[in-house]
């Protein structure tokens, strides 16, 4: 039996290639599928992310064992030995048993063959069928073969079956016979799979046709996406901001919030979750990219909930966006032909305003289920439901469900033999070889000049192969190989992606040069000729000069430290535990599950007990309460942390550490009994009835004001839940609720329409304007304004309950693990978005409350994710470096320690016995910041030697 | 109307397909943003739902609020929770004394139920002004044969008239007619209980507008018409 | 608040060098790095001397410095030991020695920094020179403006000959008196404690007062010197001919990173297998070319030497003053410097607070 | 003047600018064939004598393309080399070298037509500027 795939993950968005890296890292081979003919799902198609504005996906690449992945931007595909990518595929049926499941894939044709087809785009120049580009948001056309996503490499076309007429044109165009449009989707099936994750997504709600938005009459109203596109450099427009109707620049654009969400009328009894913040991040870049500032995004709740969320939206209110509390009815169109839109203002009047552009933000599309083998044993859904989730939040869910999948690849033995090829060290022995690509080659380019001069300059041979990318030619170019006994290579092609993957696991040191990048139209043979000259030379003065990477190994100290035995700390070490990992929980308390007492949920008490219970009985976790972290030293996979427990200290020597201390509500003090917080309230419930008659609820108090301008993210949710107890209890009691923005994010906004539908009343209040709550001896009034009925009011309450909050415990560990903070006291993750548990010190990894605010299945699956980033280094006993580090020459070192400073990984440190610089091959990521202060090379980063540079400088300018 | 007066307009305003009573209103201001007439005299149909959620019915019914709605139900198409925006501002509308109904409503509701239309008109001038309107369409080439059509059964649309075209405007009566004329279309008229509008929905006057829309039924139970020709 | 001593000594160092003799006695240091006249030199060569009883050969403002000594101060306390000692240095080297602490060679907590107007140096060829025709040189170049005629270019026209960053200052120019200030607390403890103990012998009293316009005026001399020597090395610098022409008969003998205070590297990487080629290289330059001179990176070095520190340069000249082919390095390297500086907003050895430029990071956002 | 071919060295870092050039290079969008990429990890790899000896080896343009700030592979590589490469700027303007031929640039990995533009913006403006003084010299 083909036992070839631990796992296939279907869907490779953001959150299928999370969970296949996962895999692939830990030494299991995946399957990656999806039923698009390209990978990286949403995100292909948005070049900035909110924080930074920026992208920063690649980070999602291993840093651990470097060398079995391609070290590229993650948009242009994902590249790694063990996971292979199948495009336009989708799961039929799932049947057998984890550990031995047989999948049937419903295999759509691309039409090209990749191996075949060289990008030379001659298809697309004859293809009669023009359809318009779903990758521009419908705002530009394509061919019906055409990219699927313009910085995908390699660059393969692929054929729209849907629009293509089969006219048969590209067929006898394409100079490489690649292309085919004669299969039919074939059924396909794969046995001996361990486990299958789907990570499928979501769909995006489509407005077409809803007679309020008017998208079909009125070409300035796009959807979010479609917007993301018009400001890419890559979308319909090239970069331009101009609108679809008459390209008129873009300056004023008003987002409508909430379309298809948050509407009980299409059955979107939920809140999407990401597109508060995605209209917040497409504001700011256009105030940002055009210099305007009167954008208005017309929301009901502004749901900034996560990480830097609060303060993000200030920066944008900064910029002149305006936030404008009114759900928008429908868009029209002015008499100058901009769209225009109607919303009552502040004051309860309404207005009418045109906007250069109208921008719909598009939820999830309603009524989206899972397939029915969801149901299966062995296929983890990486969500309950397609859901949109923020990516911190989706990076999290994926590892989660990846840390299921490798229980069974581990239990039915897919692992994978870890191996590091050792390159060839003997002297460098070149060899040139180059493509003739047909004639193409041979016409445009002097290659007998070439060789001569490559022969002449620097004695090296060169031998010319037509076609390198055929099967043939691939075998001619081993041989000469062999013959030539090389083991530096230099191959120069039209189409070098293909060498560079088929070439990765040999021992020789390879450079790839595109050699159709230099022939153009405009150039002459002899340009031609002198560019891929000084190309080959410059090549040549690098490869020369590489250092074979050398493979070093380090024996792992086998186990982990988790600081915390609250939730996240528990789920982190029941995962460990169960990939075989010892653990050690540091509990400063006396008994485990930190937050235990201030949960309500029934079921998640429940859930939280039984961890308890598996954890407290797992002989491979060793628990010590009353004890704390002390100092710490070490490298990563060989750390030393002393605990100090009860007077006494002892040593524990870990691979990893898991900082989950917690944290828990904010501090709040108030003597009167009629006075509580809205988690002391939801325990209470849990026992007895709630007499009050009037009840008022106070959110965010203290709350996302400066100093602690955060969003908590759970009290909203918490204070809803007691509404709707205390209403089921008593259907009579008067419940007003005072909020800011309702953070009813995901599947809690059904907990808003319940609460509303049992009567609770809800009022909204401004930042700048807590409501006033005097007290008196019947209990208290509370001032307030309305803002629907437009006037001042005062509500009696016999109850009165504030949402306080969450802050993270104070524990010192920032100071005695070196860890970064944000402002508010939380351990900052290395990356928010897509490294989200990393702390950037490789080996400490970070989860629960003492991260950032999280209810407690959040905080469950942050532990996992946390004890899933551990295992990269506590998977074996042996952990082998990656190539590509830096190393100091000691002999020459001056110890001035501009390294250590500069290095972003922590990865240097001086020793305390001997004032050595070390680096600590795991943390470094080989970027040479290091040797780049280095001013007389002590530090030397492999395969980017100086000298190596300086010469490839010199030869491309001879 | 007695016994709804102990009820709330929560209670007494109709549901809409998915059962949603005002208090789903999440006041998110979208028919506010769509409503025609936001902001004039204080009109704001958000706030009629804020109103209605806190129970503050006495002070809707003693408004104008309720009567400066034009009833076009703009807000309810849009309205995210579905929430019946129109049915509770008739419901309003309906728990407003009949004395302080303001115009000629009410009183044109009254003068329907005792004459059979809005406007009192007596059936010897009614029949008058058919007849001599059809003779007025019979006069133009082509149209010859019409005859204005009297209860006459079996025909396949059952015209009810808005009064405004039989006492003032009754040329738009000949176009309608020339119409049906050209297209050889069987239609009927009442000749008593003719009137087409009901005033009984704009003044929230269930009772009433149940009596003339059975008036309507019968008639076309009685003639055996298939359809109806509504004027609103 | 300052001290001083009444000028009754015909000689300026002779202040100094009871204070040095002082602090050793008292044991208020461990030891002093102070220029020490030995029977094996003519020129004063900074010492470490730990024993009060042979102290007679301390020269301390001989007009003449060897080298910019800041290396070798950095060497003594490159990590404490506990051991305090009195660094005597000139301003120049009191720079360098603060950008060697911010290049971590070199640790102030055990060094109490003495300095004092500078007057320049002389090279040491004309020392030995000017001493074997005067054995009172030292005393008369503070007096004889013929001799301080002597000093070389670059002090001619260095506006920085003030003591800064030194925890006690003496000052010679403007008052008839050696007018000592502790400049940091560090310094005035120093005084006062030895003011407390010895202040009889030494003769230390409070006051003093300074001409500050004659300072000023000497300040705007130099100043002048200054613009006119950078002006016409900007012109031999201002394109890569002229500046070929300029260091052309360069060797590559290092010297001048050898002699320069500020270049901190155990081993230049021009003598490093970067710049080392292979004979297939140079044949490789060679063929390309047509002609190769050598030796090879001669441009390459200067220039890269300049990239390296000329924010760190601190303009003492001895660079200019060890070159065995004349080359005015030390003005090629003010002349850039002082613009690099300007633009980073950073002076070499100004503020040992403010980290050289390269190495300071602002945080991510 | 305008003639004059340009010899470009650009150093770019792998993540975003090499993409980048990648793109424009998959996507078909011409770029001067004088420019010669030199790949880096990371614009905070380079180091000043790279600079130098481009120009010394008779460069008419240096270009430096990273990723945007914030956006960097390695945390903050990119923002580590702008003073850097400030201040060889200033130093190589005093000997003569214009200001305009060190060139450093953003461009991220999506931006393929921005490198292209870019490219042939600088290689336009360094033609126009003519050739660099060490052009055709032997740089002892």
């Amino acid at each position: 039996m083909d036992r070839k795939f631990s796992t296939l993950v279907a869907g490779a968005g953001i959150s299928g290639v999370r969970a296949a890296l996962d895999l692939a890292e830990l030494g299991y081979r995946v399957l990656l599928i999806d039923k698009k003919a390209s990978a990286g799902g949403i995100l292909s198609q948005l070049d900035y992310q909110f924080p930074n504005d920026h992208c920063g996906m690649c980070r999602t690449l291993p840093m651990i064992d470097r060398n079995n992945g391609a070290q590229f931007c993650l948009r242009k595909g994902i590249f790694h030995k063990n996971i292979t990518f199948m495009p336009g595929c989708e799961i039929e049926t799932v049947k057998g048993t984890p550990g031995n499941l047989s999948i049937s894939l419903k295999r759509s044709p691309l039409g090209v063959d990749p191996e075949k087809c060289t990008g030379c785009l001659s298809c697309e120049s004859v293809c009669p069928v023009t359809v318009k580009e779903d990758f521009n948001g419908n705002l530009s056309q394509r061919k019906a073969i055409y990219l699927p996503v313009p910085h995908n490499i390699p660059n393969k076309r692929v054929i729209d079956f849907e629009s293509c007429t089969k006219c048969g044109e590209c067929v006898s165009e394409c100079p490489t016979n690649a292309i085919d449009i004669t299969k039919d989707v074939g059924i396909e099936t794969i046995d001996g799979i361990g486990s299958v994750i789907l990570a499928t997504g979501t769909e995006l709600y489509n407005p077409d046709g809803v007679d309020l938005y008017n998208t079909s009459k009125i070409k300035d109203v796009v959807t979010a996406t479609a917007f993301e596109r018009i400001m890419s450099s890559s979308g319909p427009y090239k970069g331009k901001i101009q609108r679809p109707s008459d390209g008129k620049e873009i300056k004023k654009v008003a987002f409508i919030q909430c379309v298809g969400s948050r509407n009980l009328m299409i059955g979107a009894d939920y809140c999407s979750s990401v597109c508060c913040m995605f209209a917040l991040k497409e504001a700011a870049l256009l105030a940002e990219k055009t210099k305007s500032s009167d954008s208005a995004i017309f929301c009901m709740d502004l749901r900034t909930f996560s990480r830097d969320g609060e303060r993000y939206k200030e920066r944008v209110k900064e910029k002149g966006v305006r936030f404008i509390r009114s759900r928008i009815h429908s868009v029209e169109k002015d008499d100058s032909g901009n769209p225009s839109i109607s919303y009552v203002d502040a004051d309860g009047k309404q207005k009418s305003e045109s906007f250069d552009l109208v921008v719909l933000s598009t939820g999830k599309s309603q009524n989206l289920t899972h397939p029915s083998f969801i149901e299966n044993e062995g296929v983890f859904g990486i969500s309950e439901t397609p859901d949109f989730k923020e990516i911190s939040d989706s990076m999290i869910n994926s590892s989660f469900a990846s840390s299921k999948a490798i229980q069974i690849a581990k239990e039915y033995d897919y692992e994978t033999k870890k191996s590091s090829t050792q390159i060839n060290d003997d002297d460098p022995k070149l060899h040139i070889i180059l493509c003739s690509c047909g004639n193409l080659f041979k016409e445009n380019v002097d290659l007998t000049k070439i060789t001569e001069d490559i022969s002449r300059i620097y004695g090296i041979g060169i031998t010319t192969i037509d076609q390198a990318c055929s099967l043939e030619g691939w075998s001619e170019l081993k041989s000469i190989i062999d013959e030539k006994g090389v083991n530096r290579l230099i191959i120069g092609a039209c189409n070098p992606q293909i060498f560079s993957t088929k070439l990765s696991d040999n021992s020789l040191l390879t450079e790839i040069i595109t050699l159709a990048e230099h022939i153009s139209d405009t150039e002459s043979v002899d340009e031609a000729t002198k560019s891929i000259l000084s190309e080959i030379a410059s090549s040549i003065g690098r490869l020369k000069k590489y250092t074979p990477q050398k493979v070093r190994s380090m024996n792992i100290s086998k186990r982990a430290l988790v600081l915390g035995g609250g939730i996240s700390g528990l789920s982190s070490a029941k995962t460990l535990s169960d990939s075989g990992v010892p653990v050690t929980i540091v509990e400063k308390s006396d008994k485990l599950g930190g937050n235990l007492p201030f949960i309500s949920d029934e079921t998640v008490i429940k859930s939280i007990k039984n961890l308890i219970e598996k954890v407290s009985s797992d002989s491979n976790i060793d628990i010590l309460f009353n004890s704390e972290l002390s100092s710490h030293k070490g490298v990563p996979g060989k750390f030393e942390s002393v605990i100090s427990k009860e007077n006494t200290e002892l040593i524990v020597q870990t691979g990893s550490i898991i900082v989950a201390t917690g944290g828990g509500k904010a501090s709040f003090d108030d003597e009167n009994e009629r006075v509580k917080t809205t988690f002391d309230l939801s325990i209470e419930l849990m026992e007895k009835k709630v007499d009050a008659k009037n009840i008022v609820m106070m959110q965010c108090k203290d709350s996302r004001v400066e100093p602690f301008n955060y969003c908590s993210r759970i009290c909203c949710g918490k204070a809803l839940d007691n509404a709707i107890k205390i209403k089921e209890q008593n259907p009579d009691a008067k419940i007003t609720m005072f909020y800011r923005d309702i953070m009813a994010y995901g599947d809690i906004e059904k907990k808003y329409t319940e609460a509303r539908r049992r009567g609770v009343i809800f009022k909204r209040f401004e930042k700048e304007k807590y409501p006033e709550v005097i007290s008196n001896d019947n209990g208290f009034t509370i001032k307030a304004f309305d803002f629907i009925l437009n006037e001042d009011i005062e509500i009696k309450a016999d109850l009165l309950v504030y949402s306080t909050g969450v802050a993270p415990q104070v524990d010192n560990l920032e100071k005695t693990l070196k860890l970064k903070t944000t402002v508010d006291g939380f351990i900052k993750e290395v990356d928010f978005k897509f490294r989200p548990v990393d702390t950037g010190k490789e080996g400490i990894f970070i989860c629960g409350l003492r991260r950032n605010p999280a209810n407690a299945s959040e905080a469950e699956k942050e532990g996992v994710s946390a004890a899933q980033r551990a295992l990269r280094l506590l998977n074996s006993e042996i952990l082998i470096s990656s190539g590509q580090v830096a190393h100091v020459r000691h002999s020459i070192c001056s110890r001035c320690n501009a390294c250590v400073t500069a290095c972003p990984y922590t990865a240097r440190f001086v020793s305390v016995e001997d004032r050595k610089v070390y680096v600590d091959d795991i943390s470094c990521q080989g970027c040479g910041t290091c040797a780049s202060v280095c001013p007389n090379n002590a530090t030397i980063i492999e395969g980017f030697e100086e000298k190596g540079i300086l010469d490839s400088i010199e030869a491309a300018l001879g | 109307m007695e016994n709804s007066k102990d009820k709330t307009v929560k209670d007494l305003a109709p549901l809409r397909d998915i059962k949603s009573s005002p208090e789903l209103c999440m006041s998110c201001g979208t028919c506010s943003a769509g409503c025609p007439i936001t902001g004039q005299d204080g009109f704001d149909p958000r706030k009629i739902v804020g109103m209605v959620i806190e129970g503050r019915d006495q002070e809707l019914v003693e408004s104008n609020l309720p009567w400066l709605c034009t009833m076009c139900a703009k807000c309810e198409h849009a309205c995210p929770m579905g929430i019946n925006i129109t049915g509770i501002v008739r419901t309003i509308r309906g728990l407003v004394d009949r004395d302080k109904v303001p115009g000629m409503i009410h009183k044109g509701v009254e003068l329907c139920l005792e004459t059979g239309n809005n406007i009192g008109l007596p059936s010897e001038d009614f029949d008058f002004i058919i007849e001599d309107v059809g003779e007025e369409v019979a006069e133009e080439e082509g149209y010859e044969e019409f005859a204005a059509p009297i209860d006459k059964e079996n025909a396949n649309i059952l015209h009810t008239l808005h009064n405004k075209l039989v006492n003032t405007q009754n040329e738009d009566l000949v176009h309608w007619w020339k119409i049906f004329h050209a297209a050889d279309e069987s239609f009927t008229i009442p000749s008593e209980n003719w009137e087409g509008v009901n005033w009984g929905l704009f003044s929230g006057d269930d009772e009433s507008m149940k009596t003339v829309v059975g008036r309507i039924v019968e008639h076309m139970e009685k003639l055996k018409v298939k359809n109806l020709m509504y004027p609103e | 608040m300052t001290t001083y001593i009444d000028q009754t000594e015909s000689y300026k160092g002779e202040a100094i060098k009871k204070l040095a003799v002082e602090l050793l006695k008292n044991n208020t240091v461990d030891s002093l790095f102070i220029p020490f006249q030995n029977s094996y030199s003519g020129i004063p060569m900074p010492s470490l001397i730990s024993d009060p009883e042979k102290t007679d050969g301390i020269e301390p403002i001989a007009p003449v410095a060897p080298f910019n000594s800041a290396k070798q101060a950095a060497s003594v306390i490159k990590y404490a030991t506990g051991k305090k000692t009195a660094f005597f240095l000139r301003p120049c080297e009191i720079r360098a020695l603060v950008e060697l602490v911010k290049l971590n060679q070199c640790t102030l907590e055990d060094a109490v920094i003495i300095s004092y107007d500078c007057y320049g140096r002389v090279e040491n060829k004309k020392y030995l020179e000017l001493l074997s025709s005067n054995d009172q040189v030292n005393k008369d170049f503070y007096t004889d403006e013929s001799l301080q005629n002597e000093t070389t270019t670059t002090c001619k026209s260095c506006d920085a000959f003030t003591p800064l960053n030194a925890d006690i200052a003496i000052s010679f120019m403007g008052t008839d008196q050696s007018v000592f200030e502790g400049t940091s607390e560090k310094g005035s403890d120093v005084l006062s404690s030895l003011n407390s103990a010895i202040g009889g012998s030494l003769d230390l009293k409070s006051g003093g007062s300074i001409d500050q316009s004659i300072v000023e005026g000497i300040k705007e001399k130099r100043s002048k010197e200054k613009e006119t020597l950078f002006s016409k090395t900007s012109e031999t610098i201002k394109d890569v001919d002229s500046f070929q022409k300029m260091i052309g008969s360069c060797l590559n003998c290092y010297n001048c990173r050898t002699a320069c205070p500020v270049c901190y590297c155990k081993e230049c990487v021009f003598l490093t297998d970067i710049f080392l080629h292979d004979p297939d290289i140079l044949h490789q330059r060679s063929i390309k070319k047509g002609v190769l001179k050598l030796p090879v990176d001669t441009t390459m070095f200067h220039m890269t030497r300049i990239s390296h520190i000329s924010h760190s340069c601190v303009g003492c000249g001895q660079c200019t003053s060890v070159c065995p082919s004349d080359i005015q390095v030390a003005d090629m390297f003010r002349t850039v410097s002082e613009k690099t500086q300007e633009k980073l907003e950073y002076k070499a050895g100004q503020n040992i607070e403010q980290p050289i430029p390269f190495l300071a990071y602002k945080e991510e956002n | 003047m305008s003639e004059h071919k340009p010899k470009i060295v650009a150093l770019v870092c792998n993540w975003c600018t090499y993409t980048a050039a990648d793109l424009a290079g998959t996507s078909r969008r011409d770029y001067p064939s004088e420019i010669r990429l030199v790949r880096l990890m990371c614009t905070g790899m380079i180091d000043s004598k790279y600079i130098l000896k481009a120009f010394l080896e008779g460069a008419d343009g240096v270009f430096i393309g990273g990723c945007h700030p914030g956006d960097c592979h390695y945390i903050d590589g990119n923002l580590k080399a702008v003073k850097r490469i400030e201040a060889i700027g200033i130093m190589l303007e005093q000997f003569g070298f214009e200001k305009e031929r060190l060139k450093l640039e953003w461009i991220g990995a999506s931006e393929g037509p921005e490198f292209q533009e870019n490219m042939q913006e600088f290689a336009k403006k360094i033609g126009d500027m003519g050739k660099v003084q060490t052009a055709d010299r032997m740089i002892l």
